[in-house]
């Protein structure tokens, strides 16, 4: 069974670290700052007992006011999971930095993320539109799109 | 394509058949008439064996609402093909385009004017019948380049390199196995050779045969070697580009030499038109379907080697052996030329199995990954 | 390691050319598209290019009621409907909180181990004939699944499409005849899975095409989220049955199939082997099948409270995941799809630079990919 | 590639397929014989039942996609809604049995037929009467075990081979 | 090596082109294509001979319509069904499946087509030979089916391309598909080499 570690447990392990990363945590998640995402992944990747080597998976969520972004971590060595959030604030001209340099499997996720959902994400190789083409307007995914 | 055959028939055939009523003329227009009769129904048999053949082994039908059985399913096709749109590409180079599916449906239907159907029932008994097919059935290989260079598309630039590379190569292993035949029957002539198999030469030259049948299915790109037109890899290889009437020569040249290959290995390796009872050219047909059943046998068989593999094969494996081959038949006829022929056979099925055991065990073929 | 041959033709100075493979093209198992730079034949660069069937599943699924969405699942994976399904139903259960009846549970085990089956039997067939084989084991392992498909008409009424599971269970049981015809597939599978082994495993030009070929190493396989056979053939002992038991998994026994080194060959014997297990499964599900409801109380419209769940399963092609987010409506508020072909075929591009182009459309196939699953 | 089997694989291989060969296809000829398709068909139409159909628009809500189309007028006298115009566009349907699943009178019901092709896409859409069950528009069985269980028995493929063992 | 990916066209220009040929083709396809079924009203009128050259090319076409290479979506299983050993179109002369669209003679349009994928499928038509069919096989090919309201769907292949033949279902059985191809054949039957030069 893949033990879905605390998000609060978690939280306080990286406000040691990185003192006020943290916005909130929650039993099953926990959202970090935007600028500190890059450290808190390298964190939780590299510290031994942790180890999330896997990305499962990258999902963004418009709630109108702000985007939210999770990122679902997988332990393969020691089976647990995590999620993390972060927020991402305003309509236009969004960034977050990109993982692809911790996990390759962000790649294709965060290019459909900024195509579907207009969030780019900096250091990442390759930020263009992945299956919509070139001169869309718009991104669909966004709760206001077509309104 | 009569005029050319007749017209090569004439410059190359030395001697008249005196036999023949009505003298050389008659008979070269009889044979040129039963040659391109022959080729072309055996081609339409053919894709029928193939389509109905294949379609059985594999678990389904096949096509039989044309006609009886499906019999008049390659008329169709033929009918359709030939009244199609014929599209030019834009881009193509017009005269190279156009040229190319006659330079490689020409060569096809020649070789058959050397191959005898019956007793000195041929167009022309060459002294140098074989040498003949080897010379011609390389020329296919020009309008196979031509065709993918005029099309002026990748897919098929890929297929007519990978045509002429398979076709350079294996041409080698081919002619050596050839040789071996030649040595035991100690002509070249296609007949000559069939009047000498007293015991059909597969036996006396396994090896030989096996060699040539490989070399024969990489030369006409018969699956497994069918790399040039790869369904999977290059959609359909040379011909991409070709529709109507050119798209149809290439589609019966690639059966005229299935059918020209089936009946070299016929006359070289099983006896030709000899046999008890049947008429003599029954006989040939009969072995001619029986070689194309064993291809369309293999090609629902085997999945298809990649490029580098079909040249290792052919320089490490099929070469040496073939060399191999030809000198233990020169030594054998050399040392015991009076030797019963029933005596070599079990010899030279042994001297096979060590050859191919040993080849197998020491060679790779092909190599992997390459650095970028 | 630098092959001496290659570098002297490096000499010769060749310009390197790109080839675009698709979006229509009879390997690329739907409408896909690499931008190949090649070498001859050698391919040098390879960059996947996609959204030719981009429908916006994601978006379609937020105007759609919760059972509404589940005819979209269908067309997901349309090679494994059923899993499709199941993982949306999971999904949607563990947001309501809604429990599902127990024969319901094993029915959902048969029907998705049936699927698996069937996936695989295309995924090997696929990357069979990719090799070149002229059909022949792709229409031997479509017959199979077409027996397959025939327990999947029965029930739902579909072929390819079965939109059969719902919320808290099935629309209804499955019929009287289904289970007989069950055991009746039950005892013939094995011998035919043996047959179509027999046809190609032990193949000289088979082995020499895919053995060594597209070695995709344990690190990066991790790396790139890779899931599914295309993991476990890499050597990792990841399968989410096993590890993150949904549904009733942990009441059976049966082994992770895992390759050795990661190349196509492995990829294609996990998935032979991992059909023999699925049929472990079956059996197993068959002889405890209790009888009863196939279907839970639940309302009409279904309406989770706020909040989101994340549910996955061991799909065919990997780990199939729905992230679902309710505002407490009778639409999802956020649906989206963790799709395992999309993740695996990061790989690509790994595997195939420095393989011929041959070497690509197998690469490519044994990867198993489902078009529209990538781009949903 | 490298013969570690001496071709053994191969033989193996070509056994198989020279098996097949003399082994009967599966092949059924379609338009001359045909499989008994399942019970439960969700073929390519809807079949209305006039009579229980009161009118409540269930189906067209519960479409995922909006392919039923139902026009209804109140009738005072009856205290039910009167259906006015019904219309499916068969080429908008995907078959997928919600609105059958969801109709609360069992007035509608999938169609057992799939020989639908037409050549022009108006045809494609039928409307009111065109919706009424006929000889030639049976109705599947799919939600109604009654009516499956008088339909013919499915064919099944296992059960072929089976027979000819 | 140095992989010198300096080309005529950068890959942002080729995105760049890409997108504009889907935005221009969206633009003018607007209206659905009328459907090719001016024969349906049609008076057979004709010569002896004209009838007799007719009757065996037409059965020539219909016996060996080898179809193109358009799969994009699920219906393409259903096709590679009908293709496969129990339904087995070959039985028409059909098992040929013809990568290069320029050798086929029949597209049957399987699966959902979207605006990216348009041109290409606008392309591989062009690029058939004459004489030339179309079935769309499927809702997705005849409206867009369940993706209709998709921002990046076509409503249906008569967008694109003129279709003769509509074959609902989703997908439809091989059966239903097959009734279709047989429906097709009875158009070509009353082909006409006096109409085609028309």
């Amino acid at each position: 069974m893949t033990v879905a570690l605390s998000g609060k447990e978690i939280a306080t392990k990286i406000e040691e670290r990185f003192p006020g990363s943290v916005v909130k945590s929650s039993p099953d998640s926990l959202v970090v700052k935007s600028e500190f995402l890059l450290d808190v992944a390298t964190f939780l990747k590299t510290t031994p007992d942790l180890d999330f080597d896997y990305l499962t998976a990258i999902t963004a969520i418009d709630y109108y006011d702000r985007f939210e972004v999770v990122y679902q971590l997988t332990s393969i060595k020691h089976n647990h999971s995590l999620m993390v959030k972060t927020h991402c604030y305003g309509r236009d001209n969004l960034s977050l930095p990109s993982v692809v340099g911790l996990w390759r499997g962000a790649d294709f996720q965060e290019r459909e993320i900024y195509d579907l959902m207009g969030i780019s994400f900096d250091g990442h190789p390759n930020m263009k539109r992945i299956v919509l083409w070139e001169g869309f307007e718009g991104h669909p995914l966004r709760k206001d799109y077509g309104t | 394509m009569i005029l050319n055959s007749s017209l090569n028939s004439i410059a190359y055939s030395s001697t008249l058949p005196p036999d023949w009523p009505g003298g050389f003329w008659w008979h070269w227009l009889l044979f040129t008439v039963i040659i391109i009769v022959f080729a072309l129904t055996l081609v339409m048999g053919f894709i029928w064996i193939e389509r109905r053949g294949m379609g059985r082994m594999q678990a389904r039908l096949g096509p039989n609402q044309a006609g009886p059985f499906g019999l008049l399913q390659p008329v169709a096709d033929a009918l359709k093909i030939l009244l199609k749109e014929d599209i030019i590409p834009a881009k193509a180079d017009r005269i190279v385009h156009w040229l190319a599916p006659v330079v490689a449906f020409a060569p096809a239907l020649m070789i058959f004017a050397v191959v005898p159907f019956g007793d000195g029932a041929m167009l022309a008994d060459l002294d140098i019948g074989i040498l003949y097919v080897v010379a011609i059935a390389s020329i296919s290989a020009i309008g196979i380049f031509m065709a993918g260079w005029g099309s002026s598309n990748k897919y098929s630039m890929l297929g007519a390199m990978r045509g002429i590379a398979s076709v350079v190569s294996y041409e080698i292993p081919v002619v050596l196995a050839i040789a071996g035949v030649v040595l035991v029957a100690g002509s070249m002539s296609l007949n000559q050779i069939v009047l000498a198999q007293d015991i059909p030469f597969i036996l006396l030259q396994p090896l030989g045969f096996l060699l040539f049948f490989i070399g024969g299915c990489a030369e006409i790109n018969r699956s497994p070697f069918d790399l040039m037109e790869a369904d999977s890899e290059l959609t359909a290889g040379f011909h991409t580009e070709y529709s109507g009437m050119k798209f149809a020569m290439f589609y019966l040249m690639e059966y005229a030499e299935a059918v020209a290959i089936s009946a070299i290995i016929a006359t070289l390796f099983l006896g030709g038109w000899r046999g008890p009872l049947l008429p003599p050219w029954l006989w040939f047909v009969l072995k001619v379907i029986f070689v194309f059943f064993i291809m369309v046998w293999t090609r629902t068989t085997l999945p298809r080697v990649r490029i580098d593999q079909l040249m290792a094969l052919a320089w490490k494996f099929l070469f040496p052996l073939a060399l191999i081959n030809l000198i233990v038949t020169a030594i054998q006829i050399l040392v015991w030329p009076d030797a019963l022929p029933w005596i070599l056979v079990p010899i030279n099925l042994a001297i096979m199995a060590l050859l191919i055991l040993l080849w197998s065990k020491l060679f790779k073929l092909g190599w992997g990954r390459v650095e970028v | 390691m630098r092959d001496t041959r290659y570098a002297r033709i490096m000499v010769l100075k060749t310009e390197p050319f790109i080839l675009n493979i698709g979006p229509v093209h009879p390997s690329t198992h739907g409408v896909f598209r690499m931008r190949t730079t090649l070498d001859g034949e050698v391919v040098v660069d390879v960059e996947p290019v996609f959204g030719y069937l981009h429908r916006g599943i994601e978006k379609l699924a937020e105007e759609r009621t919760y059972t509404g969405v589940i005819p979209l699942t269908d067309r997901l994976d349309y090679v494994a409907s059923m899993s499709n399904n199941l993982a949306y139903c999971l999904a949607v259960e563990k947001l309501a909180g809604i429990s599902v009846p127990e024969r319901a549970e094993y029915l959902r085990v048969i029907l998705a181990e049936l699927q698996r089956i069937a996936s695989h039997l295309i995924a090997v067939g696929a990357f069979l004939n990719d090799c070149g084989a002229f059909f022949t084991p792709f229409l031997y392992m479509f017959r199979e699944r077409e027996k397959i498909v025939d327990l999947f008409e029965m029930v739902s009424g579909q072929r390819l499409l079965y939109n059969y599971m719902r919320i808290g269970g099935f629309n209804q049981d499955v019929p009287d005849e289904f289970l007989p015809a069950l055991d009746k597939l039950l005892a013939q599978m094995p011998r035919f899975i043996e047959e179509y082994e027999r046809l190609l495993k032990e193949n000289e030009i088979l082995l020499a095409r895919a053995k060594g070929v597209g070695i995709l190493p344990k690190e990066v396989a991790i790396n790139i989220s890779a899931s599914g056979p295309v993991l476990r053939a890499s050597g990792v002992k990841w399968d989410i049955r096993k590890k993150d038991p949904y549904s009733i998994y942990d009441r059976f026994d049966f082994d992770i199939p895992t390759g050795e080194v990661g190349d196509c060959y492995d990829r294609y014997r996990v998935r032979v082997e991992e059909m023999r297990q699925s049929l472990r499964i079956i059996n197993q599900a068959r002889r405890q099948l209790p009888a009863g409801e196939v279907k839970s109380e639940v309302p009409h419209l279904v309406r989770p409270p706020a909040g989101e769940a994340y549910a996955h399963i061991e799909a065919p092609k990997g780990e199939l995941g729905f992230h679902l987010v309710s505002d407490n409506s009778i639409a999802p508020y956020r649906c989206h799809i963790r799709a395992p072909s999309l993740l695996n075929l990061t790989a690509l591009r790994d595997m195939a630079i420095g393989w011929k182009v041959a070497d690509l459309i197998i690469i490519f196939g044994s990867i198993d990919i489902v078009m529209g699953e990538i781009d949903r | 590639m490298k013969f570690e089997r001496y071709g053994i694989g191969i033989a193996k291989g070509l056994r198989v397929t020279i098996r097949h060969l003399f082994r009967h296809p599966v092949t059924v000829q379609y338009p001359e014989q045909r499989l008994n398709i399942s019970r439960r068909t969700r073929g390519n139409e809807l079949i209305w039942d006039k009579v229980k159909c009161t009118g409540c628009a269930t189906c067209a809500k519960s479409c995922p996609q909006g392919a039923i189309q139902i026009v209804t007028s109140t009738s005072m006298e009856e205290n039910k809604y009167e259906v006015e115009q019904i219309e499916v566009d068969t080429g908008y349907c995907i078959s997928c049995g919600l609105c059958v699943e969801a109709c609360p009178f069992e007035a509608l019901y999938m169609g057992y037929a799939y020989e639908r092709a037409k050549y022009r896409r108006g045809e494609v859409v039928q409307a009111n009467e065109q919706l009424l069950p006929s000889p030639q528009r049976q109705r599947s069985g799919y939600m109604y075990p009654k009516i499956a269980d008088e339909l013919p028995r499915q064919t099944l493929l296992i059960e072929r081979i089976t027979e000819e063992k | 090596m140095e992989v010198a990916r300096e080309h005529i066209y950068s890959d942002a220009d080729l995105d760049r082109v890409e997108g504009n040929q889907i935005e221009a083709l969206k633009a003018h396809s607007q209206q659905p294509f009328p459907d090719p079924d001016e024969w349906l009203d049609e008076k057979l009128e004709r010569n002896i001979l004209l009838i007799t050259v007719d009757a065996a090319l037409n059965w020539a076409r219909r016996s060996s319509l080898w179809p193109a290479i358009c799969f994009p979506a699920c219906c393409a299983f259903e096709l590679i069904a009908a293709n496969a050993s129990r339904f087995d179109l070959s039985r028409f002369g059909m098992e040929i499946l013809r990568a290069s669209p320029r050798q086929a003679d029949l597209m049957i349009t399987a699966g959902t087509l979207t605006w990216k994928m348009a041109p290409q499928v606008r392309r591989i038509y062009d690029q058939m030979a004459e004489p030339k069919w179309v079935i769309a096989m499927g809702a997705c090919a005849i409206s867009g089916g369940i993706f209709t309201s998709s921002y990046s769907v076509v409503p249906g292949y008569n967008r694109i391309i003129p279709i003769d033949v509509y074959v609902p279902g989703c997908p439809p059985r091989p059966e239903a598909l097959i009734y279709g191809i047989r429906m097709l054949h009875s158009k070509i039957a009353r082909r006409s080499l006096g109409t085609e030069a028309k």
